[in-house]
């Protein structure tokens, strides 16, 4: 398919359904953020990231023959592989054994919080979770420092009072044709952060936690940034104060860390915070979920609000160089009107 | 009680089914894009209305009915409002509807969205 | 009758999809997300009560509000005028 | 007999068009689609093996004995979210790319890279 907005339409849908295959394998959390993740955020940003790059692909030139030897070899092998892997379903594989029913018979007397996952995530397999984060806040970081050199000039525009008129004409641009939907949305967008953060605290006993509450948050904010333009929302949330948010969420997670290690226990555990190891086990997750939330949110915010400001730069300022450069690379199709 | 609950929860959810598929019908068979949104938008809401009542007759617990409840709410703001928004940018994006061709005020229909 | 309502959404799904695949315009395919996001919300709250477990009904919620979003999302960036020049070289 | 293997033939068969998509085409935006595939399809893996025939969903509840494995949903549900941050930076390199070269087809790119030389 060369159209490369009916492929991004398709892996929406290929999201969705991964989603709901995650819920028939007994997956909760997973398909949890697959939920907020795979069909929401990632479609919107492949979309932006569209909208800047072009629509159409070219046609491939060589032919795909080797590509398709090389693909059907290497299928070909791993369907060898996978002949001597245990069998769907069966409770005697090797993965069952090893320090999965550890996690299941004694997490409620050592950690007790009754959603297994979560207390993996955050106590058992806290460092790893810890390394995670920090990569989460390194891609945001990533893209901060790949696209963020235009929005400088505006935060000072911002500062003279120009912004008005820019909302001005957004309004007249863009605002007027969905009035319905950003009514309807002004009634959702409070209780979507009311759920996010339902979720972030009730990660503990049902499905849910910080990953999964920070993207609910995020999104809540990148449906006001659409529907209201950026120069709204970038008065409403100060963007400065979200980078600093991100760290803030990783050192969080850290000093948490710290604490116990200075407690004379290990590096995150948690028991080393009160007296009580279970309440310590629980103030201990409780802090570091809301670290993870932080962080996820805010790079999530990040990332959007860079996309979308390095578009509005685009297509604002240098719609005309943009339009040439488009009629350059689709010569034979604009020759034609 | 109990019995009469089941029955009625079975009806809703097969009363949901139907339109369910109705809709599914609409959406492979309709002609164009506006036919198809209108089988869709139509049928949707109300079959995930009757779906979600079902459900809420066979569980009569607290907590699971408030959930069931939110979601409904959810949809029906919802599924109207993203269908209204398609058509109009359909509309606005110059999509023309496909009219019958003994129909000959075609472009008073299709400026009055 | 849970079992047959999860079987007739699937079904439709199955449809939703072919239209997303084959859809002509580019409004289809947005239709075809929109109905299959509401059709997955539906098959997850029947999955919580087949599998004896309703208070997964979260999941639900959180797919109701992503879809919503994602359209909202779709429909903000389709608007864009990227796409219009491609939009009239088609019609031509 | 074979059949209990078909988890693992689903998986595979997502895996390589995914890897076919990254190696035979030559736009940036298609090839990042293809990684997400990929991804996803070992995604899938690790939770079709997680999966206990008859178990449940891993949160402890009165009166259920069997729970599939949690630590495969742990580490996917990290996974995830980390992936989409790192196919946010692939395609804010792909913004940069086209920036920089007007283009976003692989060959172009190679083609401008050579003439640079």
């Amino acid at each position: 398919m060369k159209d490369l907005f009916a492929v991004i339409m398709l892996s929406g849908i290929y999201g969705l359904l991964s989603a709901s295959f995650f819920v028939a394998m007994d997956a909760v959390d997973v398909a949890f953020t697959e939920a907020s993740v795979g069909a929401g955020i990632s479609t919107l940003l492949m979309l932006v990231a569209i909208t800047m790059t072009g629509r159409t692909e070219h046609p491939v030139n060589h032919k795909p023959l080797l590509a398709l030897a090389v693909v059907i070899v290497t299928g070909g092998l791993l369907i060898y592989g996978t002949l001597d892997t245990p069998y769907f379903g069966s409770a005697q594989a090797p993965i069952h054994q090893h320090v999965a029913p550890r996690y299941i018979n004694d997490s409620m007397q050592e950690v007790g919080v009754p959603n297994i996952v979560t207390s993996v995530l955050a106590s058992y397999r806290g460092f790893d979770t810890f390394g995670e984060v920090v990569v989460i806040f390194t891609a945001g970081i990533g893209v901060l420092a790949l696209l963020s050199m235009v929005y400088r000039p505006r935060v000072t525009d911002k500062d003279t009072g120009k912004d008005t008129v820019d909302i001005d004409t957004f309004n007249d641009s863009m605002h007027e044709k969905h009035l319905i939907l950003r009514i309807v949305s002004k009634i959702l967008l409070p209780f979507i952060m009311l759920y996010a953060l339902y979720v972030q605290f009730h990660g503990d006993f049902g499905p849910g936690g910080g990953f999964q509450a920070g993207v609910i948050f995020a999104a809540a904010i990148i449906l006001y940034t659409m529907l209201f333009g950026i120069n709204t929302a970038s008065r409403v949330i100060n963007l400065s104060l979200i980078q600093i948010l991100a760290a803030t969420g990783v050192l969080i997670y850290g000093s948490v860390g710290l604490v116990s290690l200075l407690n004379g226990k290990n590096f995150l555990d948690y028991s080393a915070l009160s007296t009580d190891p279970i309440a310590g086990q629980h103030l201990g997750i409780l802090l570091i979920e809301l670290g993870v939330g932080i962080t996820v949110a805010s790079v999530m915010v990040i990332i959007f609000f860079n996309f979308a400001e390095r578009r509005e730069s685009i297509h604002g300022v240098e719609n005309n160089a943009e339009n040439c450069s488009k009629e350059n690379d689709e010569a034979q199709s604009a020759k034609i009107p | 009680m109990d019995m009469l609950m089941q029955i009625t929860s079975a009806l809703f959810l097969l009363i949901g089914s139907f339109l369910c598929i109705s809709g599914g019908l609409g959406i492979l068979r309709f002609p164009d894009f506006y036919t198809r949104l209108h089988a869709v938008g139509v049928t949707d809401t109300l079959a995930t209305a009757m779906i979600l009542i079902g459900l809420m007759l066979q569980n009569p617990d607290g907590l699971v009915i408030v959930k069931l409840l939110i979601i409904l709410l959810m949809t029906l703001f919802i599924n109207p409002a993203a269908s209204h928004a398609l058509a109009q940018a359909a509309m606005q994006n110059e999509l023309m509807p496909v009219l019958d061709k003994k129909d000959t005020n075609g472009k008073v229909t299709s400026s009055n969205p | 009758m849970l079992i047959a309502a999860t079987i007739a959404i699937f079904v439709v799904m199955i449809i939703a999809i072919t239209r997303g695949i084959m859809g002509p315009t580019l409004y289809d395919r947005i239709l075809a997300v929109n109905m299959l996001g509401t059709k997955t919300v539906l098959l997850i709250s029947l999955l919580g009560f087949v599998m004896g477990r309703p208070a997964f009904l979260d999941i639900a919620i959180v797919y109701a509000l992503i879809n919503f979003i994602s359209v909202v999302g779709v429909l903000r960036y389709s608007d864009s005028s990227v796409f219009k020049p491609l939009k009239q070289q088609k019609k031509q | 007999m074979i059949t209990g293997l078909f988890n693992d033939w689903v998986v595979i068969v997502l895996m390589m068009i995914g890897f076919y998509i990254v190696i035979a085409h030559g736009n940036l935006i298609k090839k990042i689609v293809g990684l997400t595939i990929f991804q996803t399809s070992v995604f899938i893996f690790y939770i079709s093996m997680a999966n206990v025939k008859g178990g449940s969903a891993p949160i402890l509840a009165e009166g259920i004995k069997l729970y599939s494995n949690p630590l495969p949903h742990v580490l996917i549900l990290t996974a995830i979210v980390v992936g989409i941050a790192t196919t946010a930076l692939a395609l804010a390199l792909a913004v940069r790319i086209k920036e920089a070269y007007g283009s976003i087809e692989e060959e172009e790119i190679q083609k401008k890279d050579n003439l640079d030389c």
